[in-house]
């Protein structure tokens, strides 16, 4: 018994101790065996405002977050008044009993009874364990875990505030409506979201350096390296601008450590004369866009798709890049690893194209398979390059040896004016030609090692659903509702959105009957540059733009009206 | 001291009688003399007639963007901080386009010695003003003068306290070397202004100009008493003085971090068993 | 009698008086009534190396330069060596009787005998006088025109040198393979390269504020301007780097002025931010980013179209934008102008993309209808706006009233920030979505003022050669020349490059039986642009990347060779 | 006086007991007492907790890019020089992402006044260091507290001869004022740093301790003399210096240009008959 699929929004100000509540009842609930798909929605604003926290809940696994809400937990007023018209039929509303409004799906709690101002979070949880039907030693741990580190004082006073409330909500037999089925896979998972994620990837792949100037969405990439630096060994530094912290990792890359920087729209775009620095003088960079939604400053605390183009082509001159946009938690870790692999391979920048929406969002991830992740092998063996040693010496791949200064007797010179293969300054126009074609022999590398997308579904289907990064769930999720309903319909979800190989998915957008392409933006970047590689217009579109993450229901509705046409 | 043959002998592309080429055999000594053999030193420079200077040296270089030497040098550094780095780049590139950089450079403390041709104007795009050029320096860009106040670097850097201020000319060669390699030997960053006459766009600050009115100073100059070092970096115009402006002793920047104390990053693997560890805080 | 076309080139090392010599031929030639269309070449150094300015030079209106040399001008041994091979049978070399080299196409002239080394440049010019049979006064005037300013105590000695020199050539009988033949249209024209034009026609339309940060091939569209400052009534600054340069243009242009930079490709990277400030704040802008070799600093001195992807993309989130790329430089008066207008009418940045060849290319111009010539009024009538004022009222073309702060009682607030109409920051998600709703109607106005690319030639060819800016004359130039063998030939020629109106041009490309792309980049830019808007696909491709400017003999060239496939 | 509701009121997103509630009451007064009506006066800011503070004025505004107020400010100021300018923004925003724009802004000595809501930390993005946060300041990105040398924006000023440069305190209401209405009248670049309490992420620069430290400068306090100027601005610990730290007299920026001598350019028509003269320099 219990609910299969349960979406539970915590709202309120900032400052309230919504942030806390939900963190400590999300890594119960992943510790329980549950799946959890996390949105996180927040102001531009340290206090007050209105923010939300949603964790979809499943036995099963899940995939996406879901707009429609089960169980409210309203810290304010403000929150039962915006979120109402979300609420499910038979969903629940709990609240402060001192709060005003409510019909029978609320569920008014005397917190005053059991906790202070400042314990009320820990009662929050004490009921919330009640009414969701979890371990309360489970949840009371996590509890501990959360505070212990910060107030190992506080342990007994938060137990017995955290026991009174569960005895509360026991006492009162209070509706079961929210409560969740049991979790049957009790194997041990990660609690993640999409930017720890990529820092632990990335870690596990041999980073050692990163630089960054504070920037949401951002910024709990560096923080969470950071955390782990002592442990690691790695140097995370905190630049004086966003040209310093790209032009740090590429001077570290250049001594010989793989390195990267993490940022959203507006950092990125003054890092773009970096990017071209790293592409000419050929040095490995791992760059991880956030994005958020501009233009210029924007709405800094949301998500949107809007800078696809704008990173596929950042920097002036033409050099080879990848961009991987990963579509899950999990792919965020992986493909964190991949890049860094691409970037040492083919010595050239390789950018991680993500979003608020998955930078923020927690999941329950399998742990990792720690001894087979392999690790970055940083430049080539300098007893084995031919004498004299030559930087940009030419090559088939385009690929040349890579040795380290100081590391041995060859010396190392890197130029940003075109060079010679020994690294030095040339204006010789036929070494130019020939350097701007080793450069590109590069691309043909990177079109070999591009990670198809993923085709879910029918055939030949009549609708065939197209996106890419972060919307992966949102689209599976609401082909697969169309499924059910007797529809063909199929999925195609790219995670890696440069090279595009047309050979690997033209044939799906030529054998379906209607193709959709569903993106967050306004613009329709994606289904554009599948023109461009293609030639394969696609004329129907469902595009977000609005700072909200794309969800299986505005997929569905949007199908339902007729998804529009292109602007 | 080693060889100076060891630097190379390269053909430049700067103009006969620059500046430059003052300073180019001094790097060359103040190497020799640090005992510092071509693969042991690691240059960095920006884009501008001076930037081009590294490449007429044999030694390892990353040769920039303009105005972003710092940073990029800092990334080195930090990366593998057993690697002497030194960055060498115009007035234009480090103190115009780069002068947020050079600003938290002072602060941050990085072991770098920061090799500044401070000519006094943008040579390489044919002479607008650069931060440095004096009022009233006319230019084609500045048809009336420059009407901003010249930028003081070493003002700048004893005002933020920096570890190794000094300033050389570049037609004073023993002293240049001398700077040079004390600025190497110093721990922290190092900052050595170098005057260098451009003889294509700087008709006022010339050889002749810079000669008659620098002085070194004596020898009972204390280049640790901030507040006299203060007003010994202001004093510009009929006298100008070379040597050590000021000096500090704070930690290198590296020097703080715990991880760099056995070893460089260049030479750490990934701890497996540590990452394990980790991963169990998510859990 | 005498050359209808000849192709002078004078070559040496810079700071050997080759600029000298060349702009005060130029300038007589111009005066002379020839047509003339100027290349110059140089090195990222100011003394030595090896520059070469060549003057192509007719009678009658010639549009794009030549490869093949008929009259050299050789200041130093080096120049006869590199510049040989690409000497016309019937051409002649110039040099100083000490170089060593020659054969019967040389004339070796002693001008230690009439000149000393300060003045040599003078007796270069009265030789050149002699040969090319130009009016002796209109040289001379035209080299104290020069000099005077700067040196009006030397008319007397020049004037000595001069005439020995020419004396000397006319007594020696000298070769007469290189005279011209005499000009016949003696309209009065201007002697004019790309940037001055781009100059002078911002000055035209009112421009008031320029910043800039030094950069070749754009310096000299500052300088020209900052020359007619005080005359003109403008401020134009050296600011401390590029991001302050366009920052400080916005600034300028929110408070009431038409406001321009101009930069390349390194230093446009670092104005990205900026751009997409401008684009979210509604504030007009002119960027005008001179193409030079990439990536990084590249070759600082040379030319290429490498940057036109980066261009259309660049700055975070989307806006509208226009892109116009000169391919004369009378255009380049006139787009500069016509940006300005767009830049004002759409509240939007606004993009003139040139490049090295047409910057420093100097052309013999028609004078301007200086009364037919509007300027850009800036702004609404503070009395006209409904009140209250609302700086981003949403309208059905996405215009809003533009009113200027201080000049008027109304406020005008702007914001970086999603904004409410007034300008105020919002996090209101309804707001967002119809505030990218407006800004992006735009759109459809710029898009209504597309100027269709010029289409050239047979109507249904066999061959059609499609390109896009400073590559416009010797496209063209080669087209005729395939035309006079016979060959059902035409070009399209795009000066504006974004946005693109397939109804413009995709019936062109469809009923040629061969399209054939140049370009002068690597990766053939707007031809992915081209199917990125249409589907077209151009299959055959010329593409330049060394450095040096599209000539008709390097299409010609390319298509005999059977022209490359894509990339 | 102006009337102090002119200014409007709204409400922030501040958090309750923020320093910043300090500075905008003060800047109201000074507005009014400077006697700029609301279109008289123009406010540029950058990103952060701070630059949102115009927003809460009933000004004319354009609301930047952080770290790029100054250089929109100088634009405005240029293209019509009959209007006040006025940038407020944070510590981060003015002298981290914005430091080489404030080393400008200093030496063109364009008539600005400058506003820094100096809180020592980066508020909006939720309390990394900032570059005037002190050595060893904890946070979640500096956890063995900060490495560098904290900026000190008045010993850069002061040593670069700034036009004028005070220091005020959040928490002192009218000293505040008055530094804000001086800044305001003094013609060049004026500078106000204001320390102002962040509540939320400053624990430790708190309303207590700049309170115990802060100090008004005395009358007989001479400005003027730059030595004295110089070791009072790097006064910091202990004892904090208020007030106005030094001043100079240089002219204006805007005062160099003769085509502005009559008009603001924003008023300017093209002229075409020296267009016409123009374009003959070029037959
Ligand atoms: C981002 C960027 N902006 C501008 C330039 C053009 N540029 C090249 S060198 C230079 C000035 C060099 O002056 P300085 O650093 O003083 O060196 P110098 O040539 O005088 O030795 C400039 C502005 C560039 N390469 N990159
Ligand atoms: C280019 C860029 N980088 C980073 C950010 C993110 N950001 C917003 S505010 C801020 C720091 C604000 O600190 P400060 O200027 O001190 O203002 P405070 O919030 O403390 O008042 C940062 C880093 C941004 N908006 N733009
Ligand atoms: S331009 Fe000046 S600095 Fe550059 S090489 Fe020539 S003389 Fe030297
Ligand atoms: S974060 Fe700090 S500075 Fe920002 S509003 Fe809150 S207390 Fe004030
Ligand atoms: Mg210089
Ligand atoms: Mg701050």
């Amino acid at each position: 018994m219990g609910r299969h699929d349960l979406n539970l929004l915590i709202g309120g100000e900032a400052g309230q101790g919504l942030v806390t509540i939900a963190m400590i009842l999300t890594k119960a609930l992943v510790r329980s065996g549950y799946f959890i798909v996390v949105t996180q929605s927040y102001q531009s604003r340290i206090r007050g405002g209105h923010n939300t926290f949603a964790i979809r809940i499943s036995p099963a696994e899940i995939i996406a977050s879901r707009a429609q809400v089960d169980f409210l937990v309203a810290l304010n007023e403000e929150t039962i008044q915006r979120h109402r018209p979300e609420m499910s039929d038979a969903g629940l509303v709990l609240v402060d009993e001192r709060f005003a409004g409510g019909n029978d799906q609320v569920l008014k709690v005397p917190f005053q009874e059991f906790a202070t101002d400042r314990s009320v979070n820990v009662a929050y949880l004490g009921i919330l364990t009640q009414l969701l039907g979890l371990d309360e030693a489970v949840v009371f741990q996590a509890l501990e875990d959360y505070f212990g580190a910060k107030k190992p004082e506080m342990t007994a006073a938060n137990q017995a505030v955290f026991t009174k409330a569960v005895q509360w909500a026991e006492e009162k037999h209070l509706p079961e409506t929210v409560r969740l089925a049991p979790a049957t896979d009790r194997r041990e998972r990660l609690m993640l979201n999409g930017n720890e994620a990529i820092a632990l990837g990335a870690i596990s792949a041999g980073v050692k350096f990163c630089a960054f100037y504070p920037m949401t969405p951002s910024t709990s990439i560096p923080l969470t390296l950071q955390a782990a630096a002592d442990t690691m060994g790695l140097v995370v530094e905190q630049a004086e601008d966003e040209i310093a912290a790209i032009n740090m990792a590429i001077g570290a890359s250049y001594a010989g450590v793989p390195a990267m920087v993490a940022t959203s729209g507006g950092g990125f775009a003054l890092m773009v004369e970096g990017v071209s620095l790293a592409g000419m003088t050929e040095t490995p960079v791992l760059i991880v866009v956030a994005q958020r939604p501009g233009p210029a400053t924007g709405l800094p605390t949301r998500t949107e798709q809007g800078d696809l183009e704008f990173v596929l082509h950042a920097g002036h001159g033409e050099f080879p890049r990848a961009i991987l946009a990963p579509g899950t938690v999990e792919e965020c870790f992986h493909l964190s690893r991949q890049a860094l692999f691409l970037a040492e391979k083919y010595q050239t920048p390789i950018f991680l194209l993500t979003d608020q929406f998955l930078a923020d969002s927690y999941r329950a991830v399998a742990p990792f398979d720690i001894d087979s992740l392999e690790t970055v092998k940083v430049g080539n063996d300098p007893a084995m390059v031919p004498e004299p040693y030559r930087r940009y010496a030419f090559t088939e791949s385009g690929i040349s040896p890579r040795l380290l200064p100081g590391l041995s007797e060859h010396l190392v010179v890197c130029d940003s004016d075109e060079h010679t293969p020994d690294g030095h300054i040339t204006e010789d126009l036929t070494v130019r030609r020939q350097m701007v074609d080793k450069r590109l022999r590069k691309a043909a590398g990177l079109r070999a090692e591009v990670s198809p997308p993923a085709y879910v579904g029918h055939v030949s289907p009549d609708l065939l659903l197209v996106t890419w990064g972060s919307n992966r769930g949102a689209v599976l999720e609401a082909a697969a509702t169309l499924k059910t309903k007797g529809q063909k319909v199929a999925a195609l979800c790219f995670s890696q959105v440069w090279p595009l190989i047309p050979e690997h998915f033209l044939d799906y957008l030529l054998s379906a009957r209607e193709v959709v392409m569903v993106e967050g933006n306004a613009l329709g970047q994606m289904a554009r540059l599948i023109r461009r590689e293609t030639g394969f217009e696609i004329r129907r579109h469902i595009r977000r733009y609005d700072g909200l993450p794309i969800t299986p229901e505005y997929v569905l509705q949007a199908l339902a009206s007729g998804a529009t046409a292109a602007r | 001291m080693l060889d100076l043959a060891i630097y190379g002998d390269y053909e430049t592309a700067w103009c006969p009688g620059c500046g430059n080429f003052r300073i180019l055999p001094a790097v060359k000594k103040a190497l020799a003399a640090s005992n510092l053999a071509p693969h042991q030193v690691t240059f960095v420079s920006g884009i501008g007639q001076a930037a081009k200077a590294p490449h007429y040296l044999n030694v390892n270089l990353f040769n920039g963007l303009h105005g972003r030497s710092l940073p990029v040098a800092t990334g080195a550094r930090l990366a593998n901080h057993t690697q002497p780095v030194i960055v060498e780049s115009g007035d234009g590139c480090s103190y115009g386009e780069g002068g947020n950089h050079f600003l938290a450079a002072i602060r941050r403390n990085v072991d770098l010695t920061m090799l500044v041709h401070n000519n006094q104007v943008y040579g390489l795009t044919k002479g607008q003003a650069s931060p440095t050029s004096d009022e009233g320096f006319v230019t084609k860009a500045q048809p009336h003068g420059v009407y901003a106040m010249p930028f003081n670097p070493l003002a700048v850097a004893v005002a933020l306290q920096a570890n190794f201020v000094a300033r050389a000319f570049a037609g004073l060669e023993d002293h240049l070397v001398e700077m040079i390699k004390q600025a190497i030997a110093h721990p922290g960053f190092a900052l050595v202004d170098i005057l260098q006459p451009c003889v294509s766009f700087n008709k006022v600050n010339t050889f002749g100009w810079y000669k008659n009115r620098c002085y070194t100073l004596p020898d009972s100059y204390d280049p640790t008493d901030w507040p006299t070092a203060m007003v010994k970096a202001h004093e510009w115009g009929d006298k100008i003085p070379l040597g050590v402006i000021y000096k500090n002793n704070r930690l290198p920047f590296e020097a703080h971090f715990a991880c760099l104390q056995d070893m460089p990053l260049v030479r750490q693997p990934v701890a497996k068993a540590k990452f394990q560890e980790l991963l169990a805080h998510f859990q």
